[in-house]
Parts: C-alpha cells; structure tokens; sequence
C-alpha cells in the first residue's frame, strides 16, 4: 500500500481552481464545511461556479460567502431559505436555482460516484419535482429516474485523517462528505488532526484514503 | 395554553413507546414536552442521526440538529452519513414524522415548501419525509393569519407530497384520513363542530365516535 | 429513546419461522453468518425457504447446511460454486438459482431497505443478466433497471451491540449486514458481546439499533 | 519459471505506484510477488476493503479475502460494506482489475462465469469488477488444455461484460486493445510470431513497436 503523505497547505488546491467549474461541498448549514477551502475559493477570485450540497447556509456562513460574493452562477441543493442572498439572486435571475430533495440529491450524488446511472424513487411523485424526468411505474408504484451528479472537485471536510487519506468523520458533520468523496474529480479534505498510516483502526475509517487526494490541516482554536 | 402548545400537546398522543419520529421545524420540536410517562421516543434527525436530545449545558462541537442549532444526544445515539438518514426515512424505518402545512386538502396532499414567486426555501428533506414515513401528522394552525382556510378541496401551491397525509391536527380539530376519507374525530376543548366546519374548505366526515380532545389538566 | 434490552434466546426465533419465508443472511463466505440461527433453522424443520444473500458457502459451513439439508427453494445469490449441493440441486431441478452480479445484489438489498424503486448499473448489460430486463439508454449509455428485494427474516451477525441494538462489525465480517438490517421485516442479530446502551461511541456504530429487533449473544470460543 | 508466474510477472509490470488493484482468485493473486521496487499497490477485496496483505502470523478472526482465505492487512487499511464495495468497484475507483478467463474476443468481450449445462458457479463480483475498473487485465494461458484457442473472434461461452476488456496477459503474449484494436504488444522470451499466430483464433494487429517481454533474470 501506498503511503504517500497526502498532505497539502490550501494554497496548493488554488491551481485546481477554473472559472465555470463544479464544486462539490459537504455539511449541513455549514456544519461539516470546510471553511479553509471556501475562503480560499473566495481569495482565488474564481467565479462561475456551479455549487452541488445540501444548502446555501447563512450569507455569513460555509458555503454560504461563495453565493453572497456572487461567484456562483448555478446552485444545486435541497434548501436555500437560510441564506437569503440565494434567493434574492434567484428571484431576480442572477442564479439558476435546482432545487432537489434531499434523499434524493444524496442519492444523486451517491450514484454518480458509484457508477450507477441513477436511482428510482418515490420522492417527488405527483409534485413538480417531476417536470423534465422519466417516471416508470413499477409494479404498479410510479418513481421518478433520477440522475447521477459529479463534480470536478469536492470540497470536504473530516474530523481525524491519517497520512494515506483515511477519514473519521464527527457527529453530525458526517452527513453529505462520504458520498461526495466517491463522486469528484479532486478530493480535498480538511481535516482537524492527521495522524501516521496505521493509527486508525481499519473497522472505524469512514471513507477509504484511495478516494481522498488532498488533506488540509487546520486545528480547532 | 396556546394554540402551538395545544396542538404539540395533541400531537403527542399520537406518538407510541418505541417510535422512531422525525420533527420538522418550530411547532413539532414542542410535542416531546408532552409525552405521557412511559412514553419514551427516537428522534431522527435527518441530517444524519438517530437519537435526538435536548441541548443539555454546553454545546457539543458538530452535534446539531436539522435546523443547525446545537442539540443534544441521548444514550445509544448513532451518527450516519445522509444516504443512510433518507435510506432509514425513505425506506420506511420512520414511525411518524409531523410538520408544519401551508395547504393539507382531502386527498391527503401537503404543500409546505414554496409559495411561487414569493418563498422559495426548498423543500429540504420533507418530500423525503412525507413519501417515507409510516405515518404524516401535519401540525398547523387551523387558517392563515389572514383568516383563510388551510385545509382544502385541493391544494393550490406546489406539492411536497400526493396523497401520503395520515393526520392533521390544529388548534380546532384532529382529523384523521380514515379509508382514504378525511374525518374529523376530535374537537378542541370549547370549539363547536360548526366552527370547524366554517373555517375548513374541505370536504369530511365526522366520525361517529368525534369526542372533544382529552388534554392534561395543565395544558387545558 | 427506548433502551428495550432486545436480548433474546435463539429458540425465541423460532415462532417466527415459516415454511415458503423468505430469509436474508448476512455473511461473505461464512464469515459474517450467524452459524446459531442457520442452526435454529435446520432444527426447526422449516422447509420451502427462499434465501437471499452473497453465496451458499461450502456444504457444510455458514448458510450452506440449509441448502445441503434441502429446506430450500430458491437461492438468489452471486456465487454457488463453493458448495456443490447448490449447484448439484440446481442442476437436477431441484433448486432454483437466480444468479445476481455481487455488486447488484448489494444494490437490489440496499434499495429494498432504502424505499427505491430500484437503481439504473451498467453491470450485466450484453449478457444474459439483461434477460426480462427494462433497459434504459440515457446520455448513450445503456443501464439495466435492477429492482429491490426484501426478506421476511434477516439473520445477521455484528461483533458488539449494545442493548438497543446499536451493531459494530468487524474487519470483512460486516459485507452484507448492514444492507440486510434495512431490508427484512424482522431483523435478528448474534452477537458475541452486548455492552449497556450508551457504551458504543454514536460515530462508531455501523447500524442504528432501531434497525434491530432481537440480539441473540453467542459468546465466541 | 511456469506459465503461471510468467503471466503474473508480465502482469506486475503494468501496476503503477499508488494503483488501486483487484486480483481475482487464482493465477493474479502470484502478482504482488513480482512488483519492482518502489511500487506500492493498494488491493482492494470485494468481500469489503482496502488494505489486502499477506497472510502474517496466526489469522485474524473475520479477516478473510474475497475467497474466503485468511489473509493480512497493511497499515491503512479500511473495511466497509458490499455497497460501498461495489461503489468503489462499479465507481471507476479501482484502478485495475486481474481476473482469469475461460474465453475473451477481439471486441473486447470476456466470458469467465459460467459454461452452460457444466459448471454454473456465479459471476461473484467479476461482472461488476469488468464493467467498473478503469484497466481490466485478463491474466490467462492462452490455450484450453486440449489446445483449443481461447482468443477467439467471438466469445461463445455467456459474457461477463461486454468490450471492457484492455489487455490480455498469456505465457505467450501480451496484447492491448488500442484504439479499440486487439493488437499484440510483446511475445514471450523464445515465441515466435507464427507460434502465437497458430494458437489464437482472433484478427489481431502486430504492433510496429512489438518486442519480447523484458522479463528480470529470475523470471526468465
């Protein structure tokens, strides 16, 4: 097994930073963010970016800056009424706004991560979330197609790593970032402490290093 | 007590030893305050934990609930990723989940999400929530602040789910879907069924058994 | 949250055993299989069974000695040929074998306990696996629509649970249970340790004990 | 140096450092044994990690290859379930796959699983491992036991996967698909071009560059 030290300062990722380019973020109303990589997204000054997570957090907050300093031009999440700057730009059509269950864009996201075509579900049956999709009725139940997503570059973030990539997420700040590391081009984690290969116990990692690319060291204050 | 506490108070009945329940926002996070003794829940939090508790000195560092607030966590709480929270809420594996309404009508249909042109917070984990959960107890107030009917012949905003409301309990009445049919079964203390059935558009019947609402002495 | 201690005996199971069930069973091999309720079954004299899980193991090990004593009907399953009985029964007509590519079956069992419709895979496409499939061709690409499955009865095997039911697995014993403990009516666990309720650190566990309904302790050797 | 050693030799040759790696039962689990200095693999095992090593010492309890083998672990290592197994596998993140074959065609098309009314034992994880890898490598001696080719124009045993195959290692030659064309690569230290010609039933192109495998000494 390779243990190359996956180690990088986040200035490292800014040259993986492209106008126009998707972005994958964890957390949950910025709980499990990774706010090292969206200010430095931020300082990059790149733009264009359509944003792929669960929601727009606050206008202060995670991902939520990135919108607010309009350099999001497509947003693809579950909810975005706690940052109000997403609707404002939506409402008067600065931002494309895809709004998707949030079963539904984890699985979506979880899919095009594992090289599946997408899924089936129930969720969104008989609502507009139908519109523009491929509806099957199976024995007798109708589900929606729903679609995979990747990303070029998933943004994440994790509470314990060690050198080779393995991750340990904490409490609720699991939620979006193991499935978004199956499913980018570039996987960077920022992660509070990295510990040598081999300090993890294999029954406890949560995501496998082989998907990781990049760690991010930033201590808790 | 008022029309909130009422109605979480109301709610609670419903809920049975050994429910796994899923709360929405606001009103819902109410109903533990009146569970009867004996009376122990899960709470699911969507994103991503079974084991809910209330917040008990300090915060804990990424222990929130779904809203983003701190909260705290019970013994035998397990922490997933968000494909296993709507895996365990798609799949069934919720008892009873209850949120809010915009509009509830008679076939069983919830808009709660978006008011075109006006509100667009996106439906978060609620489509998930209706279309999953074994049963749907919407907790609303009974009319809109301006005095207008919220249960319908049919709703007018956009869905979150078609047909899947099992429940809807307001500060008047609780009305059950009963073989498809929307059916009052219990009224609020003091509230006549004529005044129910002023301030609600939709067609229902009333059960045979409709009785007033059994509430504690403290919240009566 | 209910801390119902879900301990039972392993003949308490056996009221729940019915000619014609369908049973899932966790296990890669043997390992991961509970061997005390393969053994409950084979005692109970419970015939007709339909099985679904990785593989038949060998005649004599795992789920294999069900097969061997012939209480089984159907097999879905990826791989027989470790346990000749399978493929011997299968062969004179005996048995029926619906044969699952290993990472569909993963996927048909986590859909059947995820309330999906089913998933779009590439897997199998131009082979006999498309036989009375739906076939979907999206973005030019073609995808076979792989549809749930769900058992009455899982038997599963974690190494540590807590009262509740709280499982951790460990190293390659953990393939299939998890999916399964979200796939069957009834979900019934061995264990070779139960530790109090609120012993198991909430980021350690692997399935929610709400997913659990009865824990059979069988003490390792 | 047999047939078999000669094949996984060969084979180790296309591992690159850091490369995620699956080897089927058999002929490919010899590989690890013939990678260069300074080549470090990470085996991936689709009974559920990453991390796969030699057997050291006793056997662990409930470590087990994908034959049901004990077998080690490295540092670093990682176990997780069949789904997220098979989403590593069906995901593109195994970087290569080593698997044997009973038949593979010139389109690309391998059959391995099954010979119908013989020997029906299941695909396991091998349709998954074909469709999903980014290089699959069948690793395999290039003729039946009685002498039958197994390089065909057309597979006629039921496919494991369609056209996903990359290269195909025998004890007598290595050929890549490029551009979609099956075309030798390398000839066995002492085989001639005819040798190979007579004992392989598909059109294949000879590549302008095609030269002997450079094998160490030891293999050689």
């Amino acid at each position: 097994m390779t243990n190359r030290n996956k180690r990088i300062a986040v200035a490292d990722l800014r040259p993986r930073f492209r106008d126009g380019m998707t972005i994958m973020f964890g957390g949950f109303l910025g709980t499990g963010t990774p706010d090292s990589m969206v200010r430095e997204l931020l300082d990059s000054g790149v733009k264009d970016l359509t944003i792929i997570g669960n929601d727009t957090a606050l206008a202060t907050t995670g991902i939520g800056v990135l919108v607010a300093n309009r350099r999001v031009k497509k947003v693809i999440a579950s909810h975005i009424g706690t940052n109000a700057e997403t609707g404002k730009q939506m409402i008067a059509g600065e931002l494309d706004v895809e709004l998707v269950p949030q079963g539904t864009l984890a699985e979506r996201i979880r899919a095009g991560g594992s090289g599946l075509g997408g899924v089936l579900t129930p969720t969104g049956v008989g609502t507009i979330i139908e519109k523009g999709k491929t509806k099957l009725t199976l024995d007798g139940v109708d589900y929606l197609v729903e679609r995979p997503l990747r990303a070029d570059l998933a943004i994440l973030k994790a509470h314990l790593a060690d050198e080779s990539g393995n991750l340990v997420y904490r409490r609720a700040a699991r939620n979006f970032n193991p499935l978004m590391a199956l499913a980018a081009d570039f996987v960077a984690v920022e992660v509070a402490s990295i510990v040598p290969t081999g300090d993890i116990d294999p029954d406890h990692v949560m995501t496998p290093g082989t998907l990781v690319d990049a760690l991010v060291l930033v201590e808790e204050k | 007590m008022d029309a909130k506490d009422l109605i979480a108070c109301r709610v609670a009945q419903e809920l049975k030893d050994g429910d796994v329940v899923n709360l929405g926002i606001g009103l819902p996070t109410l109903i533990p305050n009146y569970l009867s003794e004996g009376v122990h829940i899960t709470l699911q939090s969507e994103n991503g934990f079974l084991g809910l508790g209330p917040l008990v000195g300090d915060p804990l560092p990424d222990l929130v609930n779904a809203g983003g607030k701190p909260c705290g966590m019970l013994p035998g709480t397990a922490f997933f990723d968000s494909a296993m929270s709507f895996a365990i809420i798609r799949g069934g594996h919720v008892d009873v989940t209850v949120l809010g309404g915009l509009q509830v009508d008679q076939l069983g249909n919830l808009a709660n999400w978006m008011v075109p042109g006006k509100m667009v917070p996106g439906m978060g984990g609620a489509m998930d929530l209706v279309t999953g959960a074994r049963n749907v107890i919407v907790a609303m107030e009974h009319n809109t602040k301006e005095g207008d009917a919220k249960i319908l012949k049919q709703c007018e905003l956009p869905l979150t789910a078609a047909g899947k409301v099992t429940a809807i309990a307001t500060e008047l009445a609780y009305f059950r879907f009963i073989g498809g049919v929307l059916t009052l079964v219990e009224t609020a203390p003091g509230v006549s069924l004529d005044e129910i059935r002023a301030k609600t558009e939709a067609d229902y019947a009333v059960s045979p058994d409709c009785r007033e609402m059994r509430l504690p002495a403290k919240a009566s």
